[in-house]
C-alpha cells in the first residue's frame, strides 16, 4: 500500500516539474534572462516578487519556472544517452556475446572504476561550460548500469523458446533484440533512467557549485543555487526557491522510480545499490 | 616624482588605522590570515608563482630589495638602507642591510640578491619574476642560455651592489613583489628548499599542510626592531566565500576578503560594519573590444557601448557599490589620475544615434567571452545583456574558465571579453600596455594601435620631470578615454573584514590581502591563543 | 494411547488475510498425538498441512494467522502464550525438521555453531560447552568425523549429511515432538530411507512422538502408526496407516491409495498405469462449498455440493469427513 | 588467496591501462597552450624551449609511451603550476582524503546500516516510513547545499564545531565535512540494508531459527546480520567510488586538503599532470576498495572460494 504511495507523490512530483518546464512561458511572470532591473535588486518575497528576486533584479519565481526547463532538459536528455548507450551496449553484448561482449565489459568495467562525478569533470573541463558539454559530460558517464542489466537480461532471454523461436523464423539480429529482447528488459530500464535522471539533475547542480555548470545567462536550479551560496545567510531566499525545486523534483524521481521498482522488477528490490 | 595620497580610504578604515597609531601594540599571539583565490596554495617556492594568493604568505616569510608602502603608496626600500642613482639614470648602487638574517641564522650579503636574481633569469624554468629582472641589463641574454650571470650586476662589496637599467625606470617598481624574492643563495639550490623555505621575512616556516594551510612563527631575528609582534601567523587557504563569512562570524579567522553580496551584508550588520576595511587597488575592470570584429573598428560603435550602459547603476546595485566608476584606464590611486575627467554619461539616445552613425542603426550582434568571476564576470555580463539590448546590440554569451579566459586575451581570439587587468602600480607600465609595440599577448589584449598615444607615452618616458611626466601620462589617458578601446567598467575596490583584535592593518592599494605582517599585532580579545 | 495425549489439536482454524478479506486456509482441524507416538500428515501440496505444522509450533507468520480452535500441549493451550513461553517450548519441547536443507540451513554460519545454538538457547550452556554437545550431537546422528565437520558450512556437506544437521539441531534438546515438514523429499531415493530410519530410530530411543509430513502417502504409511488425510484445508479422513491402506474410506484417500505402487501387488497390477485423480486442487480463495473434494469426486451427489460433511467415526476406528463414505 | 589476489591484480591492470589511455587522450585535446598555465611570461623563445624541455612537440603516441613508462616507475610527471612531482602533491593529500571517505562511510554505516535493520524488523510501521523518508531525501538534497546549511547550523549557530579546514587534524574539523558526504551514501544503506533484510527475513533458514525458540533479537543477530552484510558490502564497494567524486564537492566546500580540491584546482587552472594523476590515483584507490571488499566477501560468506 505505501508503494503506491511512492509512486502517486513521486509521479505527482515529476509531473508538476514537467508541467512547470512545458508551461514556462505562461506561469513566469517576467522574463528570466532579460527582464533583468538593477532597481528591484535583492527584494525579499512579497505579493509582487513571489520568491523574491536576485542581485539583478530578476524575478526568482520566473527563474525557477524557467530553470526546470534547464533542469529537467539536464536531467532526462542526459539520462537518455545514457539509456540509449547502456542498452545499445549491453543488448547487443548479451546477445552476440564473444569478443564484442569482452569489448563491452571491458568499457562497463572502466566506466565503473572513474567516479562518474569525476569523469564528468573532466569532460566538462575539456569541452567547457555550457548545456551542450553538460548534456555530454553527464550522458556518457552514466551508463554503466543500464549496461550490465541489459547484458544480463539480453544473456537469459537469449536462450528462452520464443527468442529460439524467432530466430528459427529467420528473423534479423537487430528486429529480435527490438521486438523480442528489448520489451522484456524494459521495466527494470525505465526504473534505473528515472533514478539516473534524479542524480544527473544533483550532478548538475554540483558541476555548477564547481564552476562548470550550465551556461548563463539562462538559469538552472544548479547554477541559481551554486550563485546564492554566499548570501545564504543574508539572502536566504535566493537558495531556498531553487535549492527545493531541486529537492522536490529529485525527491520525486527517487519515489517514482522506488515506486515503478515495485511494479515493474519485483524480484531486485534488494539487489540495486 | 610627485605623489598623492594613494589610498582612498574609508573612514571607518581611517578610524581603524588611528585606533592602531593610538595603542602600544602587544606581544605575542596568534594571527589568523585567509587565502581567499582558490583552495591551495601553488608552491613553496615564491618565485614559480605569481598568484595573489601565494603572496599572502610570502609577505610573512620572504623580502624583496624594495617593498610597497601603503601609506606612501609606492615601492620603498626594504633590503637596502639606501640606493644612489648614476650613469644617467640607468646605474643604481644599493647600499645593503647588514642586519638581515635568513632563517637558517646566516647573514644576507649582496651575493645573495645576485644568486637569487640569476635563478630567476634560467630561461629552462620560465620564472614569472624574469619579466621584471630582464630590465637589468644582460638578464635576457642569461634567460637565452647565452650567458651564465646577467652581466648589469655587480658585487662592489658584501654590502654594496651595483645594478645596471636597460631602460630609464624606478626598479622600486620591478623588486618589490614576491617573485624578486631574496633567497639564500647556498640553500636555495638544494632540493629540500621547497619543502621547507628559508627567507628573510619576519616569520619563518613551520608547516604547510597543502590546500588547508601555512603556519609560521616568529624569527627572532628580524632586522626591523621589536618587530614582529606576533608569535605565529597561520594562513589558511578558504576560497568559498560562502564558507569564509561563516568562518569570520564564527571568529573563527581574522581577516576575510569580501565580495559584493558580503559587502552589503557586512554594512547592513551592526556587529559587522566595524570591520570592514576597504581600498581602491590598481586593477581596471572593462570590456575589451576586438578592432578586428567590423563593428568595434568603428570608435564611434565603441563609445556607443560606454553610453549605452548605465555602468553606476551596475555599480551600485550589483557590485554593490564595491568598486569605483572608471572614468578611463588609470585607477583613482595613479599619480596621473586626472580628477577633472568624467566617466561616459548613460545615455541610450546618444548611444543609438552613434550607432546609426556608424552605419548599424539596427544594431549588431556579437560573442562576449567571460568568466565566471562574479566581480568582473558573468553577473556583469547579464546585467549589461539588457542594456544593450535596448540600444539593439545583441550580446551571445561565450563562458570559460579564467585560465581559459587569459589564453583568449592574449591570443586575441574574442569578439569581447570582460577582464580585470593591473593599471598600476606604474602608470607609464600601465598606459605602456596600449603602447603599439606592446605585443598582444603581452598586455596590449586590445591590440590599441594609435600614433598620437605611442608618441605621448614615449615623451613621458623621456621626461625628467616627474610634473611633466604626470602631464603627458593624463593627455595619453584621456587620448583612451576618447578613443575607447573598452568600456570603461569600474576600479576594484578591495573591501577586507578585519577582527577588531588585529590591529596595523595596511591599505595596500596594490592587493589589500598583501599585508607587511610584522605591522600586524593581535589584542588580548582575540580569541585565538 | 494412554494417558493425556501430548498434544491435542481441536477445531483449529488459520486464516489468511490478503489485505480486503479473511479466508480459512485450514479449518476443523482437530487430532491427537500421545507422548511417542509417530503420527503422519499427508495430501498434496497446498492442501494445509505445512501450515497446520507451523501453528503447532507457532511459526505462523502474517498473512497467516490462527482463527480459532485450540491447540493443547500437555494438556495446556499453548496458542495463546506470550511470545517468550512458545520460545521455551520451541525447539526445546517441540522441534521442526524443514524440507530443504540446504535453504534451511544458514549458508554463512558453521553447522557445529548452528547445533550448538540449541544448548545455548535452552540448556544454558556456555559456546564452549555447547559446541562440544554439538560434536556428539552430530556424532549421534552418524555424521563421519564430527570433530572435523563441526566447523563446516552446510555448502561443505550433501544433502544428506545437511538433513543429518537438521536432525541433531531437532532433536538437541530432547523434544517430545518432532515436526518433520518434508523431511526427505529433497534428497536421494537411497538417502531417503537410511533419513528416515535413522529419525525414527533416534525418536523411539528418546521417545519422542513425530509428527510426519509428507505428500507421499506409502512413505509416511510406513513410518506412522496413524495418518491424517488432508484436503483442501480440512482434514478428510484419519485411520491407523494399516487400515487406511486396506480400506480407505474417502474418495480422495481412495484415490490416493489407488495411485499408490503397492508392494507384493506389482503381479495382480501387471503393467497397467498408476491410477490418477482426475482435476486440480482448488485455490485457497476459491474452495468449493460442500464437500471441497466434490469436483473431483465421482461419487458427488447434490448434497456433496451444499453441505459440508460431518466428522464421522468409523465402526473400524478413525474418522472420515464425507457424506458417502463408505 | 593469495593467487586470488594477484589474479585480481592482474585483472585490473586492463582497466587501469584504459583509464590511463582515457585521461591521458581526453587532457591531450585540452584547450589551451599548456606553457601559459606556468606563466604569463610571453617569451616565444621561453614557451619553445619550455615546450621542448617537457617533450610537449613530440608526436601523441610518443608522449603516451614515456608517460606509461615514468608511471610504471610511480612518476606522475611534473605539475605544471607547482613544479613539484605530481606524485609527492598527491601524496600529501591522500591521507585527508582517506580520513574524510573512511569517516564518511563510518557515518553512513553507524546510522544507515541500523536505520535499515529497524525499518525491516517493522515493515510498513511509522518507523520504517519515517526511516526510508530520511533516505530518500538523503538521496534527494544536493550536497553543497546540505553542507552550507550544516555549516551554517553547527558553526555558526550553535558553536558546536570548527566550519572550516583541517586544522590540526582533529576530529572535530572533519565532523561536519564526513556528515555532508556520509549522507548518500547512508540513505542507501538504509535502503538497501532493510530491502537486504526483508529479504532473507523469508529465507528458510531463518523459519529454522525461529523454531529452534530464538527471540527476534537473536534472530537478526545470529543469522540475518551476516548474510545482510554480503549485501551491504556491495552496496558500500559501489559508494565508494560516488563518495569520491562527491569529495571533491565536499572538500572544496570545506577548504579540506584533499585529493578531491587538488583535482578541481588543477582543472580549474589547467595543471594537466596533476588532473591525470589525480584521476588515476582515485581510480586506484576504487579498484584497491574493490579489492579488499572481494576479499572481505570471503570472510564473510564462506560459499565464496577463492580458487
Amino acid at each position: 500500500m505505501k508503494l503506491r504511495a511512492n509512486l502517486i507523490i513521486g509521479g505527482a512530483l515529476f509531473a508538476l516539474a514537467i508541467l512547470v518546464g512545458l508551461l514556462a512561458p505562461w506561469l513566469a511572470h517576467t522574463d528570466p534572462v532579460m527582464d533583468a532591473n538593477l532597481l528591484n535588486a535583492e527584494e525579499p518575497p512579497s505579493w509582487t516578487w513571489w520568491f523574491g528576486t536576485d542581485d539583478q533584479g530578476r524575478d526568482i519565481y520566473s527563474r525557477v519556472v524557467y530553470g526546470a526547463r534547464v533542469s529537467l532538459t539536464v536531467g532526462i536528455i542526459s539520462q537518455l544517452i545514457n539509456s540509449i548507450i547502456g542498452v545499445a551496449l549491453g543488448l547487443s553484448a548479451g546477445y552476440w556475446g564473444g569478443w564484442w561482449d569482452d569489448v563491452v565489459n571491458a568499457l562497463t568495467n572502466l566506466m565503473l572504476a572513474i567516479p562518474s562525478l569525476i569523469f564528468a569533470l573532466a569532460i566538462m573541463a575539456v569541452l567547457g561550460p555550457g548545456l551542450t558539454s553538460l548534456l555530454i559530460a553527464l550522458g556518457l558517464t552514466n551508463w554503466s548500469f543500464t549496461c550490465r542489466i541489459a547484458r544480463a537480461s539480453a544473456l537469459s532471454l537469449r536462450s528462452q523458446g520464443y527468442v529460439q523461436a524467432a530466430t528459427v523464423l529467420g528473423y534479423g539480429d537487430l528486429r529480435i533484440m527490438m521486438t523480442q529482447l528489448l520489451p522484456n528488459m524494459l521495466g527494470p530500464i525505465v526504473v534505473i533512467g528515472t533514478l539516473g535522471m534524479g542524480s544527473a539533475v544533483l550532478s548538475e547542480a554540483a558541476l555548477s557549485f564547481l564552476g562548470l555548470g550550465v551556461r548563463p545567462p539562462f538559469p538552472s536550479w544548479g547554477s541559481m543555487l551554486s550563485e546564492a551560496r554566499e548570501q545564504i545567510t543574508t539572502a536566504p531566499w535566493l537558495s531556498v526557491f531553487p535549492g527545493l525545486a531541486i529537492f522536490l523534483t529529485v525527491l520525486g524521481l527517487n519515489l517514482l522510480g522506488d515506486g515503478l521498482r515495485d511494479i515493474l522488477d519485483p524480484q531486485s528490490r534488494s539487489r540495486r545499490a | 616624482m610627485m605623489f598623492r595620497m594613494f589610498a582612498i580610504v574609508a573612514g571607518l578604515g581611517l578610524a581603524l588605522a588611528a585606533t592602531a597609531e593610538a595603542q602600544t601594540p602587544r606581544k605575542g599571539g596568534t594571527i589568523r590570515m585567509t587565502a581567499p583565490y582558490g583552495s591551495s596554495f601553488t608552491s613553496l617556492d615564491i618565485h614559480t608563482t605569481q598568484r595573489a594568493q601565494d603572496e599572502i604568505y610570502a609577505k610573512a616569510l620572504h623580502r624583496s630589495l624594495y617593498i610597497w608602502n601603503s601609506a606612501e603608496g609606492k615601492p620603498v626600500l626594504e633590503l637596502a638602507k639606501e640606493v644612489t642613482v648614476s650613469g644617467g639614470g640607468l646605474v643604481h648602487t644599493f647600499k645593503l642591510r647588514d642586519d638581515a638574517y635568513f632563517h637558517n641564522g646566516r647573514k644576507m650579503t649582496a651575493d645573495d640578491i645576485i644568486w637569487s636574481y640569476n635563478r630567476i633569469m634560467d630561461g629552462t624554468k620560465a620564472y614569472p619574476g624574469a619579466r621584471f629582472v630582464r630590465v637589468i641589463e644582460g638578464a635576457a641574454a642569461v634567460e637565452k642560455g647565452q650567458a651564465k650571470e646577467i652581466s648589469g650586476l655587480k658585487k662592489i662589496d658584501d654590502f654594496t651592489l651595483e645594478m645596471k637599467l636597460t631602460e630609464k625606470v624606478d626598479p622600486g617598481f620591478y623588486f618589490f613583489t614576491a617573485l624578486t624574492s631574496i633567497y639564500p643563495a647556498d640553500e636555495g639550490a638544494k632540493e629540500s628548499f621547497i619543502q621547507k623555505p628559508i627567507g628573510l621575512g619576519p616569520f619563518k616556516f613551520v608547516e604547510h599542510v597543502p590546500g588547508s594551510r601555512i603556519v609560521l612563527e616568529r624569527w627572532d631575528r628580524f632586522y626591523k626592531p621589536g618587530k614582529p609582534y606576533a608569535d605565529k601567523i597561520i594562513v589558511s587557504i578558504m576560497g568559498e566565500a560562502a564558507a569564509r563569512d561563516v568562518a569570520f562570524r564564527n571568529k573563527e579567522i581574522d581577516t576575510s576578503v569580501l565580495g559584493p553580496a558580503q559587502y552589503v551584508a557586512y554594512q547592513a550588520d551592526a556587529d559587522l560594519k566595524g570591520t570592514i576595511v576597504e581600498v581602491a587597488e590598481v586593477f581596471t575592470r572593462y570590456m575589451g573590444m576586438n578592432p578586428a570584429f567590423k563593428p568595434f573598428a568603428d570608435k564611434r560603435v565603441r563609445q556607443a557601448i560606454n553610453y549605452a550602459i548605465d555602468t553606476d547603476l551596475i555599480i551600485s546595485k550589483l557590485v554593490k557599490g564595491k568598486a569605483y566608476r572608471a572614468t578611463s584606464w588609470l585607477p583613482l590611486t595613479a599619480p596621473a589620475y586626472d580628477k577633472a575627467m568624467k566617466p561616459y554619461a548613460y545615455d541610450p539616445a546618444k548611444a543609438k544615434q552613434l550607432l546609426t552613425e556608424a552605419g548599424y542603426p539596427s544594431g549588431f550582434e556579437f560573442e562576449w567571452t567571460t568568466s565566471q568571476n562574479e566581480s568582473w564576470g558573468l553577473p556583469i555580463v547579464s546585467a549589461v545583456i539588457p542594456m544593450l539590448d535596448k540600444v539593439g546590440i545583441k550580446a551571445k554569451v561565450k563562458q570559460v574558465e579564467t585560465a581559459v579566459l587569459a589564453e583568449v586575451v592574449r591570443s586575441g581570439d574574442y569578439q569581447a571579453f570582460i577582464y580585470s587587468q593591473a593599471s598600476g602600480p606604474d602608470p607609464q607600465a600601465a598606459l605602456k600596455c596600449f603602447h603599439s609595440s606592446t605585443p598582444q599577448p603581452a598586455c596590449n589584449y586590445t591590440n590599441f594601435k594609435n600614433a598620437d598615444f605611442d608618441k605621448l607615452v614615449d615623451e613621458a618616458g623621456q621626461a625628467d620631470d616627474p610634473a611633466k611626466r604626470v602631464q603627458l601620462l593624463q593627455k595619453a589617458n584621456a587620448l583612451l578615454y576618447e578613443e575607447a578601446p573598452v568600456w570603461f567598467f569600474n576600479y576594484n575596490k578591495a573591501v577586507m573584514a578585519v577582527q577588531p583584535w588585529l590591529k596595523g592593518i595596511q591599505l595596500n592599494a596594490t592587493e589589500l590581502t598583501h599585508q607587511n605582517v610584522e605591522d600586524l599585532w593581535v589584542d588580548e580579545t582575540s580569541p585565538a591563543k | 494411547m494412554t494417558g493425556a495425549p501430548l498434544i491435542e489439536v481441536e477445531d483449529l482454524r488459520i486464516d489468511l488475510d490478503d489485505g480486503s478479506r479473511r479466508v480459512a486456509a485450514a479449518e476443523g482441524i482437530s487430532f491427537r498425538i500421545s507422548r511417542g507416538e509417530t503420527f503422519g500428515l499427508v495430501g498434496e501440496s497446498g492442501c494445509g498441512k505445512s501450515i497446520t505444522a507451523l501453528a503447532l509450533i507457532g511459526l505462523l507468520r502474517p498473512p497467516l494467522s490462527i482463527g480459532g480452535g485450540v491447540i493443547r500441549f500437555e494438556g495446556r493451550e499453548i496458542q495463546h502464550l506470550s511470545a517468550a513461553k512458545q520460545r521455551d517450548l520451541r525447539g526445546n519441547r517441540i522441534a521442526m525438521i524443514f524440507q530443504e536443507p540446504m535453504t534451511a540451513l544458514n549458508p554463512v554460519s558453521p553447522v557445529g555453531r548452528q547445533i550448538a545454538e540449541m544448548f545455548v538457547l535452552h540448556k544454558g550452556k556456555s559456546w564452549r560447552e555447547a559446541n562440544q554437545l554439538a560434536v556428539e550431537a552430530l556424532a549421534s546422528v552418524r555424521v563421519p568425523a564430527p570433530e572435523r565437520r563441526v566447523n563446516d558450512y552446510p555448502h561443505q556437506l550433501s544433502g544428506g549429511m545437511r538433513q543429518r544437521v537438521m536432525i541433531a539441531i531437532a532433536l538437541a534438546c530432547g523434544p517430545d515432538l518432532l515436526i518433520a515438514d518434508e523431511p526427505t523429499t529433497a534428497l536421494d531415493v537411497t538417502v531417503q530411507a537410511e533419513i528416515i530410519e535413522l529419525m525414527r530410530n533416534l525418536c523411539a530411543e528418546r521417545g519422542t512422538a513425530i509428527l510426519m509430513i509428507s505428500h507421499d502417502l506409502g512413505l509416511v504409511a510406513n513410518v506412522c502408526r496413524r495418518v491424517a488425510v488432508m484436503y483442501a484445508g480440512r482434514i478428510v479422513e484419519e485411520r491407523g496407516s494399516a487400515d487406511i491402506f486396506r480400506t480407505p474410506s474417502h474418495p480422495y484417500t481412495q484415490g490416493l491409495v489407488a495411485s499408490l505402487p503397492r508392494l507384493g501387488s506389482r503381479a495382480a497390477l501387471g503393467r497397467t498405469r498408476l491410477k490418477e485423480i482426475a482435476g486440480v486442487v482448488p485455490a485457497i480463495t476459491s474452495f468449493p462449498d460442500g464437500c471441497r473434494f466434490n469436483p473431483r469426486c465421482a461419487h458427488a451427489t447434490d448434497i456433496c455440493r451444499t453441505v459440508v460433511p460431518e466428522t464421522d467415526l468409523l465402526e473400524a476406528g478413525g474418522l472420515v469427513r464425507c457424506h458417502h463414505h463408505a | 588467496m593469495l593467487s586470488f589476489l594477484i589474479r585480481r591484480l592482474l585483472q585490473t591492470i586492463p582497466t587501469v591501462l584504459a583509464v590511463v589511455l582515457l585521461v591521458f587522450v581526453l587532457f591531450s585535446v585540452v584547450p589551451g597552450s599548456i606553457v601559459s598555465s606556468m606563466s604569463d611570461d610571453s617569451d616565444p623563445q621561453v614557451e619553445l624551449r619550455l615546450k621542448k624541455q617537457r617533450g610537449l612537440d613530440d608526436p601523441v603516441y610518443v608522449r603516451f609511451g614515456s608517460y606509461v613508462a615514468k608511471l610504471a616507475t610511480g612518476d606522475f610527471g611534473t605539475s605544471f603550476r607547482t613544479r613539484e612531482p605530481v606524485t609527492a602533491m598527491i601524496a600529501k593529500r591522500a591521507w585527508p582524503t582517506l580520513q574524510l571517505i573512511f569517516a564518511a562511510m563510518a557515518f553512513a554505516i553507524v546510522i544507515g546500516v541500523p536505520l535499515g535493520f529497524i525499518a525491516a524488523l517493522q515493515p510498513g510501521s511509522i518507523v520504517d516510513t519515517l526511516a526510508m523518508v530520511v533516505a530518500v531525501s538523503g538521496l534527494s538534497i544536493a550536497k553543497f547545499w546540505l553542507g552550507l546549511v550544516l555549516m551554517y547550523l553547527f558553526a555558526l549557530k550553535l558553536g558546536w564545531l570548527p566550519s572550516f579546514g583541517y586544522g590540526d587534524g582533529g576530529l572535530k574539523y572533519l565532523l561536519l565535512p564526513a556528515v555532508t558526504l556520509g549522507v548518500s551514501p547512508m540513505a542507501l544503506l538504509a535502503r538497501t540494508t532493510r530491502a537486504a533484510v526483508l529479504e532473507i527475513m523469508t529465507a528458510d533458514f531463518v523459519r529454522t531459527a525461529r523454531s529452534k525458540g530464538m527471540s527476534e533479537t537473536r534472530v537478526v543477530k545470529w543469522h540475518v546480520m551476516r548474510n545482510a552484510l554480503v549485501l551491504i558490502l556491495t552496496t558500500m564497494g559501489l559508494q565508494f567510488g560516488a563518495l569520491m567524486g562527491q569529495a571533491v564537492v565536499v572538500e572544496k566546500l570545506f577548504s579540506w586538503p584533499g585529493i578531491g580540491s587538488l583535482l578541481v584546482d588543477s582543472v580549474l587552472q589547467r595543471d594537466i599532470p596533476a588532473v591525470q594523476g589525480s584521476i588515476l590515483v582515485v581510480v586506484l584507490a576504487f579498484l584497491a576498495i574493490n579489492l579488499l571488499i572481494d576479499v572481505l566477501y570471503g570472510v564473510i560468506d564462506p560459499r565464496i572460494r577463492y580458487a
